[in-house]
């Protein structure tokens, strides 16, 4: 159905949509593409996005703890992950902090507006060291409106191949700002523009050609697929995401960015400033 | 003038083309600067030949075809030499000699430049218009009828006076040295300078002199350019090249 | 054109050995004898010509003159006006290494003809020889000579009506007069103002060193004084120090040394002095570097060490006894080299193209070389009524001079890098070769004809 | 045999051959009998002329107490020395260290032999003192007579003066038992060339004035660290190994070993 | 009205203009010194012009060489190459007699010249964008303009005096004065990255 | 990961960026920002006690009111830690150079300043110089940035002590200063003498070979440009049109 004019329109892949009908969509998308998230993510980051989750985490290194003279050991942190579904990316930030910088009492909240997928993720923490542990929460909401999360509460805010499903990015990010305490950290990791021309031919040749096909084959769902790689070319390339993470109001490390792998992904960071005393 | 003039048209062009480069040290008439100290050896040989002792000063000079005056100027320099007449049909030569005369104040006083063929001076009337030496440099292989000219100079060489002159012997090697390396491949004298047909051999000046009488003592001294060394006197060598030739007039 | 502009054929400017020589060959030959001179010399030339010391006295500014330029000097005439009692002729020379005691000497026997009656080579003072000159001008008369007259400016002529002079340089005096030259002769020293008015550069360097001269009385008239004085040279790594014999008991001391070392000289008192020069030709090189830094009492220590150190008493100078009073001086030594002799209208002589390190003693011979190939080339020109100015009439001297000054300059040059070091591989590699060419006369003999200036001109 | 007049009394003037076959010679030979204090000394004659003994000799000329020695010429021995004033000195004096040295190795300054075979009159007075002082050096540095002592201190002594033949002993070295051996590359040839080379010329000192000193004082002046005292590692090496050996035995037996 | 920093862009300009100046102002240096003797020697009456444009040439290179050092400029890292570059370009046309030297000087000046007034045109649009968007514009930049505009005037001058000097007569003077302007606008584009 | 290393290559090839320095224009922003510039400051006090280490930065944080996440402002972790300190110390050099000039009776030549100065700069590491081994490792993982910054310290150095020397002896001189200031660092972390009195002798050591080396080279630099010239003159007196 045609959008009228009045109402704000949104892009779903390369149609415009209205922005209401874009959460249904998109849900519809993830749904019945639930099961077989991982393979889909194989296809498009040619099997090395879970190198790019390792990394990921490990720049963040959640759970360091500022060794505090008093006797008392220092609270661990408290990390959102947003779009996490699967549990994939919380997942490996608990193993991080608490393998490596030993903090027990950090916590994760795996937050997703898709049931199907926070299903997924719940069953997939049973097979975890955190089944129903204290540690690990799940919470259905749609990450534009995080109502149920308070204000300056969250050490860590992250979202992995999420944020560009997202309808109205520049509301989510200043919920991120708004539930992140000052000094928080937003860390974003996805999909965007590949520096190098000529290796950016090739991979568009890829993309547009290839996936959907092989969505068509394994999974005989060539519509999804298709959305999901157009939704990456609509994505704001790197500089332009890292404008829109400032006027969020956060503070951007060095340029603001990495590129991964000559640039097929990039990792998007920022720091909540302390408001001046 | 209304004689015949001996001076022939182009030969004037030519040389007014070569006259800004004249006193140019590394210029085209760098081989003629080199030869003029020779000139003057080889009058005080010519001198030194004569019975009678030449006077030590008060000598009077006709220079014939002067150039640029390199001649003119450095006999007038000389402490024997009481005046200096340098002749020469070109006028911008004559210009560039007269320009530079000017920048040796001494010169100013024994030293007249006249822009006029031989034919053109007034005939001598006694002995004061005579001179003792007159000098041909360089100049009779420029002439297309050498004969007439050379009677038309002799009027003007005093009793016991000489007539000095250089020129190129018309043989194989000369061609080969002054045509061919000087001219074409050297570049060191400016092409059309010289004409083969018109040098003269030392014999057949020698022949024209002493047909006439009233001529003596002729002298002949060869020289050949070495390059780094100069021009340098080889006995036998006028058969070769460029050559000195000095005839004495009858007492 | 202002009527004060006084025409000469050659202007010389500085009243040197060089100008002065320049001026009396000019004059003196019948050639070049016409042509109209002028000297300008700044200082007054009185002094020079009054110029006379006692026989037990010597001015303590003496250059060595090679046969060569005593015969020169001979043909202008001056040479008879020369004081020949205060000349001396030495025939022998004893050069050795100040570290490894390896030397090499000259005789009479091996220089062959070309030492005049076996001499190596004449000491004379300066100011004898200048004054000598003068004495010769003044004979031939016809020099206009501007004295006490600075050079305030140098520059060109203009063309006016009666000549075009525009291309001849015009010197303004200090006494307001304007001399315009035919041939401009820069005979006035190191950073001569004609040089500069020509436009030619001057390279070189300088040596970091100072030459400490003194006249010195020795106990004797010098060992073997029967067959002729000898002259000795010692190499030490701050510089060679020589010993130039002067008539009777007198001579004189050429020391080059660093400028710390000749302060610290010429602080001491008369016996100190006389010790460290009796020091420097017999101690080691460490005994020295010691009694440098002695403040006084060098005497005492030189007389303990002497009788420690093993050398042969006729192969040193004799004992110095006594040091002249004031005439102890320095002047620093460089080495420079003028791009060229010529220029238009324009020739340099004497230190005004070449300054050279004193040490083989050729500093006024090479100007006196200068100036005979000057006045031969001026003379051939006139004779051949030649403007003797224009720059292609002097290529002649140019040619003949430069090549020859500038190897002997680096010659000398090396002489000095090379024994200016005590790094061991360097002076054992220099000591065979100067065992060696002392062994072989032929080579001796040659350098000595090359040093008294009538050796073979190959260059 | 037509040899020059002697320079000083006791001078034996030999020509270049001689001299080299003395030097080799007295080298093969004191490796065989190190005992022959003679042969060292004819090999340090021997091997000091080309340059060595002159580049000493220069040391001396250049600082002033070393020409106060050349001028001077002080002599050690018994009779200039009273070992009696020496004894009565206070406990740490250069003088007293000395006296104790001598009297706990058993020797007198009296041992050294004059110079005989180097030519230059001065030179030879150098390396007279040298050899008087070899046993100050002792002193100074505690380092024992016995041969691992003697090999170290010849090794400290070329790295301070040069002279060859300090330099030749050390290759005494493969005399000693391995142990030894090992103790002398670790500790003390480390010692030597470091403290040699950068402390001031030995030579230089005027012993003479320097008795009633501090040793500490003139070993800090001169820049040399003294090292671990020979004697007690070696006592302590023994004592060491024999309560080795002892517990080996008892753990022997308690095992019963069949 | 505020002066802001000037940007990352506009210092990059001046930086690579100052560095290709002054390599500028040596080769130039260095061609007149090369090219005085021999032109000298067989031409005396030309000295006093030659000494006269060497001295203006001195001025600029002595300018150039107080901007890098005033504003901590890297000099050209090709300076040692140049300098053999412009002493044998310098030589080799004095060799070739009176006319290719002055044909060098009218093609050196030329280049030099239009790059100069590159430079300038930049600089003004640079000031007028400075002035439009109300920044204070610095006083080093005024007087940068002033001095590249004299110095291109003496350069300009410097080639009217070559071709009075009968620069045009050089024989090969297309193919002299082609080769050495490709060479400047070269050494020009090197020198501004190197 | 493969982008990790190619990072830093890519920032070697960029030319080293001499950036005009204006007098009437206000100086560009440095490279840390406000925050990272307050966090850095109260971090660099714990490097004594806890070196160049990611705990340092995490003390500086929380004194500084973050929190340990905020660690991830600095994407090189401890290495921005030794970068603040290279820099704090370099820009320290500007107030150094009035107190030199200040004690000297007559002012201090260029090559006393430079030595001076160098001196300053080292004794800046005096408080971390303990901890300086990891300085150094994290300094060699990171090549193009240490090359740059040891080329900005010993352009400032110069620069300072007034050279204005812009030919071939510009580089020559920085590079000189260069890997003289690099080894004398190096030496001085295993210096253990009172007031790094060996310190000062190695890099007065170091300076006089410098000295001795730019003087030989000047030497021969001038014999051979004489020679030449000399044989250019003397080809031209003979004759030869040249």
């Amino acid at each position: 159905p045609q959008p009228t004019n009045h109402e704000r329109t949104t892009h779903f892949g390369f149609e415009t949509v209205a922005e209401a009908e874009k959460e249904a969509r998109v849900a519809g998308v993830f749904s019945n593409v639930a099961q077989s998230y991982d393979t889909m993510n194989d296809f498009m980051s040619l099997g090395i996005h879970r190198l790019w989750k390792d990394h990921f985490v490990r720049s963040i290194n959640p759970g360091t703890t500022t060794p505090s003279t008093t006797t008392t050991p220092s609270p661990g942190w408290k990390m959102l992950d947003i779009a996490g579904g699967t549990g994939d990316i919380a997942f490996r930030l608990l193993d991080h902090a608490t393998n490596i910088n030993n903090s027990p009492s950090s916590t994760i909240t795996i937050s997703d507006i898709n049931p199907e997928m926070l299903e997924e993720g719940r069953k997939r923490s049973l097979k975890t060291s955190y089944a129903n542990s204290p540690r690990l929460s799940f919470l259905l909401a749609n990450a534009e409106i995080l109502h149920t999360v308070p204000s300056n509460s969250v050490d860590l805010y992250t979202v992995a191949f999420g944020i560009r499903n997202f309808t109205d990015k520049p509301k989510a990010l200043r919920e991120a700002y708004r539930v992140l305490k000052p000094g928080g950290v937003f860390a974003c990791l996805e999909f965007s523009g590949v520096t190098n021309p000529l290796f950016d031919a090739i991979y568009k040749r890829w993309s547009f050609g290839a996936i959907p096909l092989i969505g068509q084959l394994v999974a005989g769902d060539r519509a999804s697929y298709q959305y999901l790689v157009e939704s990456i070319e609509q994505f704001p390339k790197q500089e332009e995401f890292r404008d829109m993470i400032q006027e969020a109001g956060f503070v951007v490390p060095g340029k603001g960015w990495e590129d991964l792998t000559g640039g097929i992904a990039a990792i998007h960071k920022g720091v909540k400033p302390v408001p001046k005393q | 003038s209304g004689a015949k003039s001996s001076v022939n048209p182009e030969e004037v062009s030519h040389f007014n083309a070569l006259a800004s480069t004249w006193w140019d040290p590394h210029g085209s008439s760098r081989l003629l600067h080199l030869m003029n100290p020779l000139r003057h050896d080889f009058i005080r040989t010519c001198h030194a030949s004569q019975p009678t002792p030449v006077a030590k000063e008060g000598l009077r000079y006709l220079d014939i075809g002067c150039g640029g005056g390199i001649f003119a100027e450095s006999a007038a320099r000389l402490g024997s030499v009481k005046s200096v007449t340098a002749v020469d049909p070109s006028p911008e030569v004559l210009a560039v000699a007269k320009a530079h005369a000017r920048q040796d104040p001494g010169l100013a006083a024994k030293l007249t430049y006249l822009n006029v063929s031989v034919e053109g001076l007034p005939a001598p009337k006694g002995l004061q218009d005579q001179y003792d030496v007159l000098s041909l440099f360089e100049v009779i292989e420029h002439i297309t009828h050498p004969a007439q000219f050379l009677d038309a100079c002799t009027p003007f060489v005093k009793p016991g006076g000489w007539i000095i002159m250089s020129t190129i012997a018309r043989t194989w090697t000369s061609w080969v040295t002054t045509k061919l390396v000087a001219e074409d491949i050297a570049g060191i004298v400016p092409r059309g300078t010289h004409d083969w047909e018109k040098y003269i051999n030392e014999d057949e000046l020698r022949g024209h002199f002493l047909k006439e009488r009233g001529w003596n003592s002729p002298r002949v001294m060869g020289v050949v350019y070495v390059p780094g060394l100069g021009w340098k006197e080889i006995s036998g060598s006028e058969k070769l090249g460029n050559y000195f030739f000095g005839i004495r007039k009858d007492e | 054109q202002p009527s004060t502009l006084e025409i000469y054929d050659v202007v010389c400017v500085g009243g040197g050995p060089a100008g002065l020589s320049l001026l009396a060959a000019l004059r003196a030959n019948p050639i070049t004898s016409p042509l109209k001179v002028a000297l300008i010399e700044s200082q007054s030339l009185d002094p020079t010509r009054k110029f006379s010391l006692p026989s037990t006295q010597y001015s303590n500014r003496c250059s060595s003159l090679t046969p060569k330029s005593v015969g020169f000097l001979q043909d202008i005439g001056a040479w008879e006006h020369v004081k020949r009692e205060r000349v001396c002729g030495y025939k022998g020379m004893r050069v050795w290494d100040g570290v490894s005691g390896a030397s090499i000497d000259f005789s009479p026997e091996i220089g062959g003809a070309a030492t005049e009656g076996g001499v190596v080579a004449y000491m004379n003072e300066n100011l004898n020889l200048t004054r000598a000159l003068l004495g010769r001008l003044d004979e031939l008369g016809g020099v206009e000579v501007l004295e006490g007259e600075k050079v305030t400016g140098i520059g060109f002529g203009n063309d006016t009506s009666t000549a075009d002079l525009s291309s001849w340089p015009v010197v303004k005096t200090s006494g307001g007069r304007e001399l315009a030259a035919r041939l401009l002769v820069g005979a006035d020293g190191g950073n001569s103002p004609v040089r500069t008015f020509a436009g030619i550069d001057s390279r070189g360097w300088d040596y970091g060193r100072v030459g400490v001269v003194a006249t010195l009385q020795m106990e004797g008239e010098g060992w073997g004084c029967e067959e002729g004085k000898i002259a000795y040279q010692r190499f030490l790594p701050t510089g060679p120090v020589a010993c130039l014999p002067l008539p009777g008991k007198f001579c004189t001391l050429v020391w080059s040394t660093t400028p710390d070392l000749a302060a610290k000289l010429k602080a001491l008192s008369a016996e100190d002095f006389v010790s460290m020069v009796n020091a420097a030709f017999r101690l080691s090189v460490t005994d020295l570097k010691y009694l440098h830094d002695l403040p006084s009492g060098q005497e005492e220590e030189v007389s303990w060490r002497e009788n420690h150190t093993p050398f042969e008493r006729e192969h040193v100078p004799m004992k110095v006894v006594g040091v002249q009073e004031g005439s102890i001086a320095s002047f620093p030594l460089k080495l420079r080299h003028a791009d060229s002799y010529i220029g238009q209208r324009v020739a340099l002589v004497g230190d005004a193209a070449h300054t050279v390190h004193p040490l083989a003693g050729q500093g006024l011979n090479q100007g006196q070389g200068d100036v005979e190939s000057l006045a031969n080339t001026i003379a051939y020109s006139v004779e051949h009524g030649m403007d003797i100015g224009v720059r292609m009439n002097l290529e002649r001297y140019e040619s003949e001079r430069y090549a020859q000054n500038n190897m002997l300059m680096g010659v000398v040059d090396k002489l000095h890098k090379l024994y200016a070091t005590e790094n061991q591989l360097v002076v054992g590699v220099r000591s065979l070769g100067l065992r060696a060419v002392n062994s072989l006369d032929s080579v001796k003999g040659f350098f000595m004809r090359q040093a008294s200036g009538r050796g073979e001109k190959f260059l | 045999l037509n040899r020059p007049p002697p320079n000083y009394e006791g001078h034996v003037p030999l020509t270049r051959i001689e001299k080299a076959g003395l030097a080799v010679g007295s080298a093969v030979w004191s490796l065989i009998d190190p005992r022959r204090p003679d042969l060292i000394a004819a090999l340090g004659e021997a091997t000091a002329t080309p340059y060595f003994i002159y580049r000493l000799r220069d040391a001396m000329l250049i600082s002033p107490t070393g020409r106060r020695i050349l001028r001077d010429r002080p002599r050690i021995s018994s009779k200039t020395m009273s070992m009696t004033y020496l004894r009565s000195l206070p406990e740490n004096t250069v003088g007293r260290t000395y006296a104790d040295w001598l009297d706990r190795e058993g020797v007198s300054p009296d041992t050294r032999d004059t110079v005989k075979y180097i030519d230059d009159e001065e030179c030879a007075y150098v390396m007279q003192r040298y050899r008087e002082c070899h046993d100050l050096y002792h002193a100074l540095t505690g380092l024992p007579i016995f041969r691992e002592g003697e090999v170290a201190l010849k090794a400290f002594e070329f790295a301070n003066t040069l002279l060859p033949m300090t330099g030749l002993s050390m290759f005494a070295v493969t005399t000693l038992k391995p142990a030894e051996r090992k103790r002398f590359f670790q500790i003390y040839l480390p010692w030597a060339i470091t403290n040699g080379v950068k402390s001031k010329e030995v030579i230089n000192v005027y012993w003479e004035e320097q008795l009633e000193r501090n040793v500490e004082e003139l070993r800090s002046e001169l820049g040399i660290e003294k090292p671990v005292d020979l004697r007690d590692i070696r006592r302590q090496e023994r004592a060491r190994r024999k309560a080795e050996t002892e517990a080996k035995e008892r753990s022997g037996d308690s095992l019963g070993i069949n | 009205p505020p002066s802001k920093p000037l940007t990352q862009a506009q210092r990059d300009f001046l930086t690579s203009a100052l560095r290709v100046n002054q390599a500028g102002e040596l080769a130039a240096t260095l061609i007149y010194t090369a090219q005085t003797p021999p032109i000298v020697a067989s031409h005396p009456h030309l000295r006093p012009l030659m000494a006269h444009m060497y001295e203006q040439e001195a001025g600029h290179f002595k300018t150039f060489n107080g901007l890098l050092a005033k504003h901590r400029i890297r000099p050209t890292a090709m300076y040692p190459l140049w300098s053999v570059a412009a002493t044998a370009l310098g030589w080799g046309t004095a060799i070739m007699g009176r006319e290719a030297a002055m044909a060098c000087t009218e093609a050196v000046e030329t280049e030099i010249g239009g790059h100069y007034n590159g430079q300038v045109r930049v600089l003004l649009d640079m000031i007028d964008s400075m002035e439009s968007k109300g920044q204070e514009v610095g006083e080093d930049l005024r007087e940068l303009v002033d001095s590249i505009r004299k110095i291109r005037d003496e350069e300009l001058e410097h080639l009217d005096h070559a071709v009075e000097n009968d620069a045009q007569k050089a024989v090969p003077h297309e193919l002299l004065t082609g080769v050495i302007r490709a060479g400047c606008r070269g050494a020009i584009w090197v020198s501004e990255r190197v | 990961m493969a982008t990790k290393r190619l990072l830093p290559l890519t920032r070697f090839t960029q030319p080293l960026r001499r950036p005009y320095h204006s007098y009437t224009h206000p100086a560009p922003p440095g490279p840390f920002n406000e925050i990272e510039r307050s966090i850095l400051s109260s971090a660099a006090k714990h490097i004594p006690s806890h070196g160049f280490t990611s705990t340092s930065l995490a003390l500086g944080c929380s004194d500084a009111g973050y929190i340990a996440a905020s660690t991830n402002l600095f994407p090189k972790a401890a290495f921005s830690l030794v970068e603040w300190h290279l820099l704090a110390q370099r820009e320290a050099l500007k107030g150094e150079v009035d107190a030199i000039a200040g004690d000297g009776a007559k002012p201090m030549g260029v090559g006393a300043k430079v030595k001076e100065l160098t001196w300053r700069r080292l004794m800046g590491n005096e408080e971390v110089i303990h901890r300086w081994q990891e300085a150094l490792a994290l300094l060699a993982s990171h090549p193009s940035t240490s090359i740059h910054e040891l080329a900005l310290l010993s352009d400032e150095i110069w620069f300072l002590s007034g050279d204005v020397s812009v030919d071939t002896s510009w580089y020559t001189k920085r590079a000189s200063l260069s890997t003289i200031y690099a080894a004398t660092e190096l030496f001085m972390t295993t210096d253990k003498s009172v007031g790094f009195q060996e310190t000062r002798e190695f890099m007065e050591r170091r300076f006089e070979d410098g000295r001795s080396i730019g003087s030989t080279l000047g030497s021969v630099g001038q014999w051979v440009g004489f020679t030449a010239h000399a044989g250019l003159n003397v080809l031209r007196s003979k004759g030869v049109r040249i």
